[in-house]
């Protein structure tokens, strides 16, 4: 890989990797390249960013690399964050959200499980909008918060009980079902059979 | 004769039609109909021997086909240039025009399908992120954590914690302890603090006043309170006038480095 | 405001916006600029990216334009532990979104005459995937729930608007596949066709 397009290739790592970032060591794994040559790389992209004066940046946070905003632009994201078209919950807080009303109780463990990344955040912020609550602690090692939706949760979606929440329609064999057909459809497909395979099928 | 099958899964009777109509589309001059619905009674008895779900819509196809063919082997009327003496069945006419019709629909959106597919795999070639917490941008939260309560309400309440005390201590000497607000706002955080790790993040107003509650204490610690919930480290609500305040510890200390000094000088 | 730091901006609106995306006039609103410009710097922008084989791209979708990874890269995504894998809809769930698609809204009945075959399994797939959703009710008797395509369809496909459908009038096609099957199905009546028939078909 030529050197402009692995530079291409850390910046889209960057990009995917989110607000958790990524390490070297996970970049040069999947590039399959020496942790040096990666840095080197990251390193320039990162300042190339910053003289450019572009609108994302590289910011290293506790070892691992992540795509920022640049400081210059906050004025304008705090218009954005007020911006009516805004929902005044983040997708992530959301999700987090319906997952607890579903799930309760629940750990924040088990909510990154169904999320498949971190979830502290969107805790956080609601915890802090009274969103949802520590309910109780789970009997695992730790003893880790159990969380549960608030009655404030209940009055902000006008339901009388948390029993009123819409069926979410998911049956845990769905896709197992589908899978499984699939998986009999992909045998079938482009398998050559003459009447001969049939009747020795027919025999069996 | 050892007829080779390339075995599909049809999504349907018209499926497995037009699947066999594009196979005559090679060479339709040589497509004989009676072929055709053999090699559709084949396909349905292949898809039985490897158990999958031939479905009724299957066979009433397959009978349908079956009566055309039938209808084939049945002598013709021969074909005049009066229109008038040539016979026509009806019944069958409609069928067939229905069939067409129905085929022509169908193709038309198993072709849209497999231009979906393409546009399916190509956008899972992309990714992207969640969007950013734009939360730090924001200097005030939104929502109001104390929304739909008056100052007016905690001054009240104030105002009959105040009447408790001097209905306690109507004789008392003054013996001012120097409490500050910030050291009363370190204690209330702390002990919110401790109490939030064990996991309970409210607690009343009252409980933060000792047993031999001082008007001085009180003032402080309700200033304290007023601080605190400035700088959105708690927030408080009060079901009713006169009710008890209570406090909630929002968690949110953490975006500070420490302590400052309250704005107004106490 | 320059040219190339409404540029820089632009670029970290949409950042910030991640996969929900922003519409041109979110960002008109937040840099207080004509829609049209600001429109103008996106499509620049966007060439930029494409041009300079950036790691990252614009993606209009939904309405909206966010930033996505470059599908060259997309092997190397796959490499992640985290990436949230895509399912691929089955041949009887795609069948059945494409009718939903061009013929909504629409119920269930409707789509079952077209495919020939019964549709519940393959409605209630596309409904727990978000992919279509209860629009109305028909006036007809019972009432039948009316389905149309959701948000979440023109994300799962990448298009701009439903407007960006694939064309389902391919004039010429269409009347190729008329004449044929007509043409079949002659034969399978075995009706007997004259010249002059034929003729006439030929000129139609």
């Amino acid at each position: 890989m030529d050197y402009s397009s692995l530079k291409s290739l850390i910046e889209g790592l960057l990009f995917v990797s989110g607000d958790e970032g990524i390490t070297v060591k996970t970049i040069a794994e999947v590039v399959e390249m020496n942790a040096d040559v990666v840095k080197d790389v990251l390193r320039d992209l990162q300042a190339d960013l910053k003289k450019k004066k572009r609108g994302i940046r590289i910011a290293e946070v506790a070892g691992s690399f992540r795509l920022t905003t640049a400081t210059e632009h906050a004025p304008y994201f705090e218009k954005l964050a007020y911006n009516p078209s805004r929902s005044v919950l983040s997708q992530a807080a959301l999700e987090t959200l319906s997952i607890v009303a579903y799930r309760q109780p629940i750990t924040r463990i088990e909510i990154e499980e169904i999320r498949g990344v971190k979830a502290d955040r969107a805790i956080h912020t609601l915890v802090v909008k009274d969103l949802i609550e520590e309910v109780g602690r789970a009997e695992a090692l730790g003893r880790p918060i159990l969380y549960g939706t608030t009655k404030s949760f209940l009055d902000y979606f006008g339901l009388a009980g948390i029993d009123q929440l819409p069926d979410p329609m998911i049956s845990e064999n769905d896709d197992e079902i589908e899978e499984q057909s699939r998986l009999l459809f992909e045998k079938i497909e482009g398998r050559q059979l003459s009447l001969d395979d049939l009747k020795a099928l027919e025999t069996k | 004769m050892t007829v080779l099958y390339k075995l599909e899964t049809f999504e349907g009777p018209l499926d497995l039609l037009l699947h066999l109509i594009d196979k005559a589309e090679i060479d339709i001059q040589d497509i004989s109909i009676s072929e055709i619905t053999d090699q559709y009674i084949a396909y349905l008895e292949a898809m039985q021997e490897l158990v999958l779900d031939v479905t009724s819509e299957f066979l009433v196809m397959a009978a349908t086909l079956l009566a055309m063919k039938s209808r084939q082997l049945l002598p013709k009327p021969p074909v005049t240039d009066e229109p008038w003496l040539t016979y026509e069945e009806d019944d069958g006419l409609d069928t067939r025009e229905e069939l067409i019709r129905k085929l022509i629909e169908y193709r038309k959106f198993k072709a849209i399908a497999s231009e979906l597919r393409e546009h399916e795999f190509e956008r899972s070639q992309t990714y992207t992120r969640e969007p950013v917490d734009l939360e730090p941008f924001v200097p005030d939260v939104p929502q109001n954590p104390v929304e739909g309560l008056h100052v007016d309400d905690l001054v009240r309440a104030f105002r009959k914690a105040l009447r408790r005390v001097a209905g306690r201590n109507r004789i008392t000497a003054i013996q001012r302890d120097e409490i500050s607000i910030t050291d009363r706002i370190r204690d209330i955080a702390t002990l919110m603090r401790g109490r939030a790790d064990d996991g309970d993040d409210k607690l009343l107003f009252s409980e933060l006043l000792g047993d031999e509650v001082e008007r001085h204490e009180v003032v402080v610690t309700f200033l304290a309170v007023l601080e605190l919930m400035k700088r959105r480290w708690v927030s408080c609500f009060q079901n009713q006038l006169f009710d008890e305040i209570v406090l909630t510890w929002t968690g949110r200390e953490e975006t500070y480095d420490g302590l400052f000094e309250p704005e107004v000088p106490y």
